[in-house]
């Protein structure tokens, strides 16, 4: 890349041509404040609409003020950033944005995790200048797992540009125009009744409270403090390599044994991990695999763990609902099995069974209350709280989490294997597979199992894997915009895969819309994939078919793999939906 | 028409039309008819001027025109007469009575109605 | 019964105009123009059904919907009475004209009477600035309006008269 | 040398050809300078006798418009197109739509001409839907051309092939900024965004774009029949050629007026535009629509040109000229002028949205009587930065029309928010209208001109207003015929 000499605050400096102002002046430690702006490099997320006019800066030569997140360096370029004229324009953006904003932040979900808290805060903003009519929306509790509160919007647009550009479910857009300009579904429609999947994308980037969780905190408080309910927890396996950071802790901490401790002192009666799940749904997977391939049964098979694809295809794709896998996600069978299989064993009347998922993912919340994921007039799950409302539950516990010793889980649903770990990041699902394929197919026990080829960032990869003799073509695609595009080619007989992984969340489930917040970095997205692979790395056994309990599990009540009863529990089916 | 196929084409084409136009005995009236003329009743006026044109017989020596704006908004609706060999003349605020007026007494008579006539304040370039 | 064999004839010609102009996102624009001509507005179906058309999101053309002043989501009563508040009219005693009007019919700018009968708009400018102030009613141009004149304007509309 | 004060080069044909005939135009050398460009010019050949004649855009900004062309022949793209902005949206301005009605060949020669400078293919023009008329005649006057060779493939045996079609705006002021506009092509909100890049690097489907407003390129066929020379020959030493304003108001004569760059502001209202009407006194001349600014008495002698007019606090825009009398109250005008951008804005950058939203809220406070001194500083403070610091144009121009008659009548504000008074006797917040016993003869004129039946009294005896009921609407005061009613 040819570089340009730019000055800037009268340092003369030599940046690449095609950085913005923004990121010449990070390169020498200046900070611009910015609101709109979000880059997320790896995952191809941009947005620039320039619209807050928060980072504006002087360009000698040129008239008015410019946003130096979409300004790009030129030659000569002649910069100063902290003038008094931009500093009172930035601040002056600020007000105008407050003074059309509620002043709740005591009592704000976002308090202390706002970016226009933030701002304000460091522009030094003591009052606001600007008083007039605010706007006032309805709010919009309709769905399981987003809440939208307009009133709190900057229209930023960073929703707008992850949900169309990113993941291409095109539920939000701007409406109206001007003062009255809101981003929302079409027809004010409430997001229970679009085609919204839920994951949280738009929530994982909203930089105030205009988008949050739907939160179950208060239920669960509610079932743990029940005396007649035996209230079991599991954790989804990108939890533990995020959940620190909500605790100040590097991105990338491994916290697993921290956080059983802090959910046994929260008073949950057992402490599981959805990993065991993540081990039965290989097997489950794995044997439909085999099953698919061996009958002349239709391929590529797709994985169905992430909820938010499930219901991505199911309104986008409703022709190819045959091919993805009939497995339920990895949480919702550990709450059939506990619902059935634990409470059978040891005695527990199952209706007093509240089974609570702690999970990277809002989407899991909406797939929770999915009526067909029930047996006997129980859901298999009953509250899904994030990973971010996990933090919180810890924190008004009053627990000291980082100084909190190391403990596992209970058993006998708390045992995994590595396979399970790496569920959590792009990639893994299928590795997982593959690990247990591979030795299924061969039958031996095979040494080889880290499939390199299939790891890493890349929005859609794809990889050959010849297992015993037979070459098996592997997709991979994360974010639900690459999803669209292998599915696409797919529809289109352009491209033959044996199996496709899918995750919605841009970086799998470790990017998840449940997770602490990363502000746009996504360096922290990279550690905790490398935290994924450091516990499977970690772990005594790395193939899910060689999880003992998972094995007597079957031995004890499910039978064969893929059997009549782990079809009953295990499996589900789908259906088209509407596309609004 | 065939389609023009090079400049020469075009200029025989150019000097046929001006002569159909602007030839030596072709008399104009053209009518103001944008919105604004149109707004204000342009379009009778027109149908009144060829309505008269025609029982006068003028068929054959009279174009009626409808135009675009002529830029006299406060006094529309605007005709202008033009006769070959003379100044052509502007006139304001007509409705379908005095437009048979001015083709009675401007066409058949060679008289200008001056109370009706607009100064032509501009001039165009050539 | 009848309405609807109104409505699947409409859809018909929608169809037939997309197909003539063709299925793209950048006639979206023209397309929604001529649905709006041929319902009289652009209910929810309407927009539905050109967002499966063209194969473009709800949000999407809903978003456009709304942006464009033009775009209309709510039926208009059956005389629509517009007041230009252009510059031109507004110094020449539009916005008096207009502040008549509502109370006259007893509903703001942009609203229908309860019976259906009118809507009163305002428009940004027809162009006949020399005429100002100007109304326009049913696709009549009033000219060089006064207050007193707008009781006229309501009796030739309701007459049928124009 | 002639007395005569206009002259008209982009109007030449208007009110003189009949429009729906391509014959008419061609008589009068229509499309001669397209086939003498086609038969011996090159393309730069084209860009340098545009920049040799001066011409900048009409349409506002006032770029030089060979330089544009220049930069879209410059940079590379699989396409290139030509846009004519023909979204007229200045409320009070109808120089493109008499164009558009009265001339619409010309346009279709100009973009063909421009197509070919910078080896565009296909152009759009981007009409109000509002302007049925000029579309009809657009789209016969573009099937003639077709017709007879002069748009479609192989333009008169050249070898250069030129499209047109149009596109229609839906109601969106904010559309005549070119990023905006070609957004609302593309089939999307019309939302501006950042330039850099501009369209003529990255425009209609990211392809360089050139875009022109409708009077600019009806300048440029006369341009080339007439030599750039003599074009560069008429106006000021920055400011070429002629420019075509739409006069209205509280002005005799409104209409459509051409006058050579240079013209002085009281030959256009008082010579071509014959004074104000009913005798009144001259106060202030809006240009530019909402973009520009309010120019008072004293600068009635500047010769107008793009530089002038910005120096005196508003700019020339695109041709919309509203000439407002004694009676107009100047808060009054700035706060239309503010409602009308904050209703117009698209909404995507927080200093028009927000900032002008309050601008307006401010001015609705004042003309209600319920201004501050304090306010007037915000305002002036507000309106700069929102200038320094808006997206696009429509946002930066927002604040002029407040910020100039600040400037120039400073004393009205003040009256508005001092003394609780509306000089003009317009905001009718601040306004009363009273009946003088003495001068009141009892005709009845003003109870039946009442439109909220509050004046009473008995025929022959002096008549009495309902303070209470008065709506304020000035019909008694217009229709009294003895100066009995006061307005203070």
């Amino acid at each position: 890349m040819n570089k340009v000499n730019i000055t800037i605050n009268d340092m003369n400096i030599s940046v690449p041509e095609n950085y913005t102002v923004l990121e010449a002046a990070r390169e020498v430690e200046i900070e611009i404040p910015t609101l709109c702006h979000l880059n997320l490099h790896d995952l191809k997320a941009v947005n620039r609409s320039a619209s807050c006019r928060v980072c504006v800066v002087e360009v000698e030569g040129r008239g008015p003020l410019s946003p130096s997140c979409s300004t790009y360096v030129s030659e000569g370029m002649v910069i100063k950033t902290n003038t008094p004229r931009a500093v009172k324009a930035r601040r002056t953006m600020v007000e105008l944005l407050l003074s059309d904003h509620p002043k709740d932040c005591l009592t704000c979900e976002k308090n202390q995790q706002c970016d226009l808290q933030k701002l304000a805060a460091n522009l030094g903003v003591r009052e606001i200048e600007y008083t007039g009519a605010q706007s006032t929306y309805e709010k919009d509790n309709s769905s399981y797992s987003i809440f939208r509160n307009l009133d709190k919007c900057v229209l930023c647009r960073r929703c707008e540009t992850m949900c169309n550009e990113v993941q291409t479910c095109g539920i939000l857009s701007g409406m109206d125009r001007g003062f009255e300009t809101v981003v929302g579904p079409a027809f004010g429609l409430p997001m229970i009744d679009t085609m919204c999947t839920f994951c949280g994308q738009c929530v994982a980037v909203c930089p105030t409270a205009a988008l949050t969780e739907i939160s179950n905190v208060r239920q669960v408080w509610d079932a743990i403090n029940d005396p007649d309910k035996f209230v079991v927890v599991q954790t989804a396996p990108a939890v533990r390599v995020a959940l620190g950071e909500e605790f100040g802790m590097e991105p990338g901490t491994i916290v697993t044994g921290k956080m059983a401790a802090a959910l046994r002192r929260m008073g949950f009666d057992k402490i599981f991990d959805t990993d065991f799940a993540a081990d039965l749904t290989i097997v489950e997977e794995a044997s439909e695999l085999i099953h698919r391939v061996q009958n002349g049964g239709r391929l590529p098979i797709l994985t169905s763990c992430c909820p938010a694809w499930v219901k991505f295809f199911e309104h986008q794709f409703p022709d190819l609902l045959d091919i993805p896998s009939t497995c339920k996600s990895p949480h919702e069978m550990f709450g059939a099995i506990v619902k059935t299989y634990y409470a059978e064993k040891f005695k527990i009347d199952p209706h007093k069974i509240v089974v609570v998922s702690v999970m990277p993912c809002l989407a899991k919340k909406y797939e929770a209350a999915r009526p067909e994921l029930s047996g006997k007039g129980m859901q298999n799950v009953d509250y899904v709280i994030s990973t971010r409302e996990a933090a919180k539950m810890i924190k008004e516990a009053g627990i000291n989490f980082i100084n909190l010793p190391d403990e596992g889980f209970d058993n006998p649903l708390g045992e995994s294997t590595g396979a399970s770990v790496i569920f959590g990041t792009t990639g893994g699902v299928i590795e997982a597979a593959l690990r247990t394929a591979a030795d299924w197919l061969t039958g031996e026990s095979l040494e080889k199992i880290d499939y390199h080829q299939l790891r890493g960032l890349e929005g859609i990869r794809e990889g050959t894997v010849n297992i015993g003799g037979t070459d098996f073509k592997i997709g991979i695609a994360h974010g639900l915009g690459n999803a669209r595009k292998l599915l696409e080619d797919i529809r289109a007989g352009k491209t033959e895969y044996h199996a496709i992984e899918i995750m919605a969340c841009p970086g799998g489930c470790i990017g998840g819309g449940g997770q602490p917040y990363h502000q746009g970095d996504s360096d922290i997205i990279k550690k905790r994939a490398e935290a994924i692979y450091r516990e499977d790395k970690g772990k005594a056994k790395r193939k899910s078919h060689e999880n003992v309990n998972v094995i007597e599990l079957y031995k004890e009540f499910l039978g064969e793999f893929y059997g009549e009863k782990a079809h009953e529990l295990l499996h589900t089916k789908y259906q088209k939906r509407e596309l609004i | 028409m065939k389609k023009l196929k090079n400049i020469e084409e075009l200029k025989d084409f150019r000097d046929k039309c001006a002569e159909k136009f602007s030839g030596p005995d072709k008399i104009r009236i053209i009518v103001g008819m944008a919105t604004c003329g149109i707004a204000a009743g342009a379009g009778e006026v027109f149908d009144s001027i060829a309505g008269e044109v025609m029982k006068l017989g003028l068929g054959d020596k009279v174009t009626v025109v409808r135009s675009g704006c002529m830029g006299a908004c406060h006094a529309e609706p605007t005709v202008e007469i033009s006769i070959p060999g003379e100044e052509s003349v502007l006139y304001g605020n007509i409705d379908s009575q005095r437009a048979k007026v001015l083709v009675k007494n401007h066409i058949m008579r060679n008289e200008v109605v001056t109370e009706l006539v607009l100064e032509k304040a501009y001039e165009t370039i050539s | 019964m009848c309405e609807n064999k109104f409505a699947e004839e409409k859809f018909r010609e929608l169809d037939g105009f997309i197909e003539k102009v063709g299925a793209s996102e950048g006639n979206l624009i023209e397309i929604l123009h001529k649905a709006q001509d041929l319902f009289g507005y652009l209910p929810k179906e309407v927009q539905l059904y050109v967002s499966r058309s063209l194969g473009i999101s709800a949000a999407k053309v809903n978003g456009v919907v709304t942006f464009y002043s033009y775009f209309t989501e709510i039926p208009k009563g059956k005389h629509v009475i517009s007041v230009c508040m252009g510059t031109a009219c507004f110094v020449r005693g539009a916005s008096d004209i207009l502040v008549a009007l509502e109370k006259k019919l007893g509903i703001k700018t942009g609203q229908t009477t309860k019976d259906g009968k009118f809507t009163i708009d305002s428009l940004r400018c027809v162009g006949a600035c020399g005429l100002a102030p100007v109304v326009i009613a049913d696709g009549k141009v009033h000219g060089r309006v006064e207050v007193d004149d707008l009781d006229n304007i309501l009796v030739e509309l309701e007459s049928g008269v124009r | 040398m002639s007395t005569k004060k206009q002259l008209r080069i982009a109007l030449k044909n208007c009110g003189v050809i009949d429009p729906e005939n391509i014959e008419e135009y061609i008589a009068r050398d229509g499309y001669m300078a397209i086939a003498n460009i086609l038969t011996e010019m090159t393309p730069e050949d084209v860009i340098e006798e545009l920049k040799k004649s001066g011409l900048r855009g009409r349409g506002g900004g006032g770029f030089p418009t060979g330089l544009k062309l220049e930069f879209a022949r410059k940079n590379k793209g699989k396409k290139k197109y030509i846009i004519c902005n023909a979204d007229e949206g200045d409320p009070g301005a109808f120089m493109d739509r008499s164009i558009l009605e009265g001339d619409p060949h010309s346009i279709l020669e100009a973009m063909v001409i421009c197509g070919y400078a910078v080896g565009a293919g296909n152009g759009y023009i981007y009409i109000r839907a509002e302007y049925p008329l000029a579309i009809e005649r657009l789209k016969i006057a573009i099937k003639q051309a077709y017709k007879y060779g002069l748009l479609g493939k192989n333009i008169l045996g050249s070898g250069f092939s030129f499209d047109i079609e149009l596109k229609y705006g839906a109601g969106a002021f904010v559309c005549g900024e070119e990023t905006a506009l070609i957004n609302s092509i593309e089939g999307n909100r019309g939302e501006p965004h950042f330039k850099p890049p501009y369209p003529a690097e990255k425009g209609l489907w990211d392809m360089p774009t050139t875009v022109n407003n409708v009077e600019t390129l009806a300048n440029v066929p006369a341009i080339f029949n007439m030599g750039a020379e003599k074009f560069a020959s008429i106006g000021t030493k920055t400011s070429k050629g002629t420019k075509v304003f739409a006069l209205a108001g509280n002005v005799n004569n409104v209409g459509l007026v051409e006058v050579p760059m240079g013209t002085t502001l009281r030959e256009i209202v008082f010579d071509i535009g014959g004074g104000i009407t009913g005798g009144k006194g001259f106060k202030a001349v809006q240009t530019g629509g909402p973009s520009g600014g309010c120019i008072p008495v004293q600068f009635l002698d500047v010769p107008i040109d793009y530089e002038s007019l910005r120096e005196i606090g508003s700019m020339m825009g695109s041709g919309g000229m509203i000439i407002m009398d004694e009676d107009t109250c100047m808060v009054d005008i700035a706060k239309y002028y503010l409602e009308f951008t904050t209703d117009e804005s698209c909404g995507k950058c927080t200093a028009c949205r927000i900032g002008n939203k309050r601008l307006f809220e401010m001015l609705e406070k004042i003309t209600e009587g319920k201004g501050t001194e304090e306010d007037l500083v915000k305002l002036k403070e507000l309106g700069e930065i929102i200038k320094d610091t808006s997206l696009c144009g429509l946002g930066q121009s927002a604040p002029n029309p407040v910020l100039s008659t600040m400037k120039y009548f400073y004393n009205e504000y003040e009256a508005h928010v001092r003394d609780k008074i509306c000089p003009a006797g317009i905001c009718s917040s601040l306004t009363k209208f009273e009946i003088n016993k003495d001068k009141c003869i009892g005709c009845t004129l003003c109870a039946k001109a009442c439109p909220a039946a509050c004046i009473s009294g008995k025929v022959r005896e002096p008549h009495e207003i309902d303070q209470d009921k008065c709506i304020k609407c000035g019909a008694c005061y217009k229709a009294c015929k003895f100066d009995a009613i006061t307005k203070s």
